[in-house]
């Protein structure tokens, strides 16, 4: 089984194979052995010589987010397609999009607008806070997926740009 | 005493003030705005009422929709809690003029605290210090060359209308003193549409110290000691501790007695916190007066064993304060870390949406105030603040590991949290040796960025959970790793047996 | 100080021990039975063993395993927690010879304060009070009936061997003692395989009252003032306060100062707890030392401050206690409702089950030392404990609104629990009027009774629930309900429009 | 839609019809109306005049658990056979079972053997506490259904006796 992971925006490929006593995990040139693991309904659970480990997590259509000793990671099932299974992916330069869900307060650009690397082209707010999102790359407005007021979701495409060459 | 009390708030600061109304027998009506139908403040409710849109201002900001709902509900009183209402003297004119107790100051006090030119003139008047520079913003060169050169370089120029850090400019020699203050202006401008712009003395690594401070409506006032809330990020304060690690006994009395001051001068009633910034040297300079119950005050509630929302009121009621001055004592060490929807990773930004896991410590020495559930989902509209965990022990060593030890037993998961983040401050030598000040989470960036070493566990784990779906099912079980090491990611790398799949 | 302490305890009483022992940077080392290989104590231990199998004999009253393990993992020192084997002058011997520090008092002044007759003498020695009797054992009915004459009827036949009421008898009159006396040797000797009984003055509407002592190695002793213990059902106790409203300042100091002398007398080390009997005209009786960390432990530490546990480890490490007799003060008031897994509807029958769904509460003033979680079997093989909740506030009915809110968010689901009991308890005019004592559960049963009134409206919302079955589905909404009612169950019935289906 | 509940020993019937805007569940000689009603993953919440309320609920195979202000219910769905759905259920005194489960650690009778009402027949232990069964009835033990040390369920037959007439 393969299966191609986004965490902290970087990509990881992971293939795991059930053996007799058990099930290894290859994570690029790292291997895991894992040989002492049960499944609870919203943990899952190992040891490790004297110690238990416990790992809550949770899932959704897309995610999964564990926990680990007081650290917390967020790992988003890819296609593999779209970042591409081999180190880490690159978000394209083109595509403006928030990382936070919330209301897109203010789109000053159009489609044929000229920006500049810098230039605000949306405002996204959510929860008293106001992010503003800069276009990366000198070009012109290609096309505008929202209107001022509508509630945009994190990591969708608000607006691209045709780069100049 | 009050019979009702209308809580014109949401999410912690609702139920904690309506723990407060039902311990006195008082019955607290809840307010909700259509994104909040199935909020946790609603549960501790005995009545509550829809109150508008999502919007705060259709809802939560609505004077008049709540004093309605007050005056419908039949509510004594009302307690605005923190942020929305609970500055707004208009809020609290109308309290008072629909024959409604607003449960904090007066809506002149409040009008006076919130000018800060005035309220300046009357702590100054009092002898306590404010930061040397302007008093009102002035206009040419010249003035601000001469005031710069009274009060020393290092020195800041500031927006009037300002906050959080947009139009200020350092300035350090008087060189670059004209650009700095035309580049302020032309920032104040675009951000605030005014581009006045004043001066005062840099204070270079200060410590943000405030002091709690009760005044009844009797005239007797008593401040409950200070709160060290440095930590702060985007100029909002994340963890707070008492007593602090920079005050000795007489500053502490010092300090404490100038509150109290403040307060009176004010002629302030109710609970209020007078912020003061303290430079290197241990002198202390005003900075403002927070006229509500604030987030962290249960770290003073801990330590002190007084309940202040309690307090605050039995004094809006018209009750005495029951206690001197001298019968109040600080025990043990308190610390509070706020819990917020956001990512620490991705420049603490919000992060909404629905909790899919939640499990809360609980244990000796730990408060939590909480306003989330597991199935909730996060609305966007509102300040990302989700819960409030609070730590006490007999000593700061003893309450940073209990700290330490709550936050890595509280899982949230289906929302980026800064969780993992307050537990890095905890272990952060600059703060456990208590020696920071407000520009701490910059200080300590490398400190405090997330470890690269458990993300292939993470990964595994993933991959695991992913393949089987299933719940209950024991995948493997053998007894018979034989590692060694010290910290769990280290044993976690020793699942790894082949560090080179080609070997 | 300790690097590795072995926890030879289950549930909440060893996460209680793990962590004082991470707050004090010592390894906690964890034992678990074959029936808790997933229970909650083991995720707050930095290593864990298997002990044994489920039944205590062959798992945590296991010495000899139980020692293995601490050599093996290199332990410096045992907690025993409470229960099992923490009052077993065998197992602190073993631990003793094996070079392994017992933390508790030493294996000889255990066994004295375990020696019923050997501690009466002891106490009598330094002039603290004991209910009059005989002090050993007789036989013959002749001096019997002389010393039911000397203290005075009534008086109780007590079996020697005795325990949990079995072989006892009040006798009122001298024409009933013969009787009694033959009747008790007859349940002795079919309960406890011997027949010996004793007598006592019998003391009417007693209270349980008990003072925490500590007392290091190096002769010091500190009292932390009473708790009252008198809630008891099945002669345990399920609920406990501090301080109590028996006592005054004089009564307090002397029954704290007798305390101190039972502990020195018996050469004892670390906490311990002397318990005494209080009759209606405030004379007091001592009944016995427990040697042991106290269930109740909790109320004593949220109004002195002072952390029991860490006490416990610091005392058997060596170090001297670090506060004087004068420094100690009872802060507010705390109330401890130990939550069990029973059916107090059903003659307090334990009820071990899976937990199918579980809200634990918090707050201001909450402390919950809990040892479960949802999903979690809980075995069948020990104590039904599974968690402590406890509510400090600035006063007695504060407290008790505290506890008694807390209780009602405290949601245990599938299996039985005392949590409604414990509720109901609060609400009694008895407790809440702290007029109380040892026979209150019997005396006060109308009160304590489940009320029939929400029933139905528990049937309407099982037959609902039982037709939908689907999550998340708005059944029904319409805001136009207009009824008035005072309690909840009266606007339930209000639901009902019609009482007679044939109208 | 008919229900047959048990709750503290009590048989209840519920009939539920579903109208166009609440449901009607009769109990008995009770009707309530319901008029507003929401079904979380695990709670049912409405709303009185101007409070909500919360039910947090739980289930298994036969049983639903419901807590209400501080109370806490358990329903156990029954056939409506056993215990018939008017008036409140008898259990039969011929038939002896423990209340809890546990432990059977003593049997002191078999088939055949004589009791008289009071006398022991089992001893059930759970969590330290030993449940000792005694007869209600005259007659002689017709079944023993369990040995010592095996455990047992709460409510199940462990014994039966043929009453004298």
């Amino acid at each position: 089984m393969k299966y191609n992971f986004l965490c902290l925006n970087k990509a990881y490929a992971a293939d795991v194979q059930k053996g007799e006593d058990e099930i290894i995990v290859t994570i690029g040139d790292r291997r895991f052995k894992v040989r002492e693991l049960t499944m609870h309904e919203n943990a899952i659970s190992f040891r490790i010589k004297n110690k238990n480990y416990r790992m809550p997590f949770a899932r959704d259509k897309k995610k999964i987010y564990i926990s680990l000793e007081g650290e917390y990671y967020t790992l988003e099932l890819s296609s593999g397609a779209r970042y591409g299974s081999e180190g880490p992916g690159q978000r394209k330069d083109n595509v403006i999009a928030s990382s936070m869900p919330g209301l897109l307060v203010k789109l000053p650009v159009k489609i044929g607008s000229k920006v500049k690397p810098g230039d605000t082209v949306a405002i996204v707010e959510a929860m008293k806070m106001q992010n503003e999102l800069r276009s990366p790359v000198d070009g012109i407005v290609k096309s505008v997926n929202f209107k001022e007021g509508e509630q945009v979701d994190a990591f969708v495409s608000i607006v691209e740009i045709d780069e100049s060459p | 005493m009050f019979k009702k009390i209308l809580i014109a708030n949401r999410g912690e600061i609702a139920i904690r003030v309506a723990r407060a109304c039902r311990e006195l027998g008082i019955c607290p009506v809840g307010i909700y705005s259509s994104a909040d139908e199935n909020s946790k403040h609603l549960r501790y409710m005995e009545e509550t009422y829809l109150v508008g849109d999502p919007p705060p201002q259709s809802s939560y900001l609505n004077i008049q929709a709540i004093i309605d709902l007050a005056k419908a509900s039949n509510a004594d009183a009302i307690h605005p809690g923190y942020g929305f209402l609970a500055e707004n003297p208009k809020f609290a004119r109308a309290c008072e003029d629909s024959g409604i107790i607003f449960i904090g100051p007066g809506s002149k006090a409040l009008a006076l605290v919130g000018d800060k030119v005035a309220s300046r003139n009357t702590v100054t008047k009092v002898g306590v210090p404010i930061i040397p520079g302007m008093q009102i913003a002035k206009k040419g060169y010249a003035s601000f060359k001469n005031i710069a050169a009274e009060v020393g370089y290092p020195v800041i120029v500031k927006a009037s209308m300002g906050g959080g850090g947009k139009g200020m400019r350092i300035v350090r020699t008087e060189k670059e003193l004209q650009n700095s203050i035309e580049a302020g202006q032309r920032e104040a401008k675009s951000a605030f549409g005014d581009e006045t712009v004043y001066l005062e003395k840099y204070i270079e690594r200060p410590r943000h110290i405030e002091f709690q401070v009760l005044r009844d409506k009797h005239g007797n006032t008593v401040h409950l000691f200070e709160r060290e809330c440095s930590i702060q990020r985007r100029h909002q304060k994340i963890v707070e501790e008492t007593p602090s690690t920079a005050l000795d006994v007489d500053l502490r009395q010092r300090m404490g007695e100038a509150a109290k001051r403040v307060i009176e001068a004010s002629d302030y009633t109710n609970a209020g916190t007078v912020e003061f910034l303290l430079d290197e040297t241990h002198n202390f300079y005003f900075l403002e007066v927070n006229a509500r119950v604030q987030v962290e005050h249960p770290i003073t509630e801990m330590v002190t064993g007084i309940d202040l929302v309690r307090q605050q009121i039995m004094i809006a009621a018209g009750v005495e304060i029951g206690f001197q001055q001298d019968a109040v004592e600080q025990r043990g060490h308190a610390i509070e870390a706020r819990i917020y929807a956001e990512d620490p990773e991705n420049g603490f930004l919000p992060s909404p949406g629905k909790i899919l896991y939640l499990d809360e410590p609980n244990g000796p020495g730990v408060r939590i105030d909480s306003g989330i559930f597991q199935g909730w989902d996060v609305p966007p509209h509102y300040d990302p603040i989700l819960s409030k965990l609070i730590a006490w022990a007999e000593d700061r060593e003893s309450a940073i590991n209990r700290m330490s030890d709550a936050l890595s037993y509280y899982v949230i998961l289906g929302i980026k949290t800064n969780l993992g983040y307050l537990r890095r401050i905890m272990l952060t030598p600059k703060f456990t040796a208590g020696d920071y000040h407000t520009h701490f989470i910059d200080d300590n960036e490398a400190d405090l960025r997330m470890s690269d070493d458990s993300i292939h566990a993470a990964i595994t784990a993933a991959s695991l959970i992913a393949m089987t779906g299933r719940n209950g099912e024991r995948i493997l079980r053998q007894e018979d790793e034989i590692l060694r090491s010290t910290t769990p990611w280290h044993e976690i790398g020793d699942w790894e047996v082949c560090r080179d799949i080609h070997e």
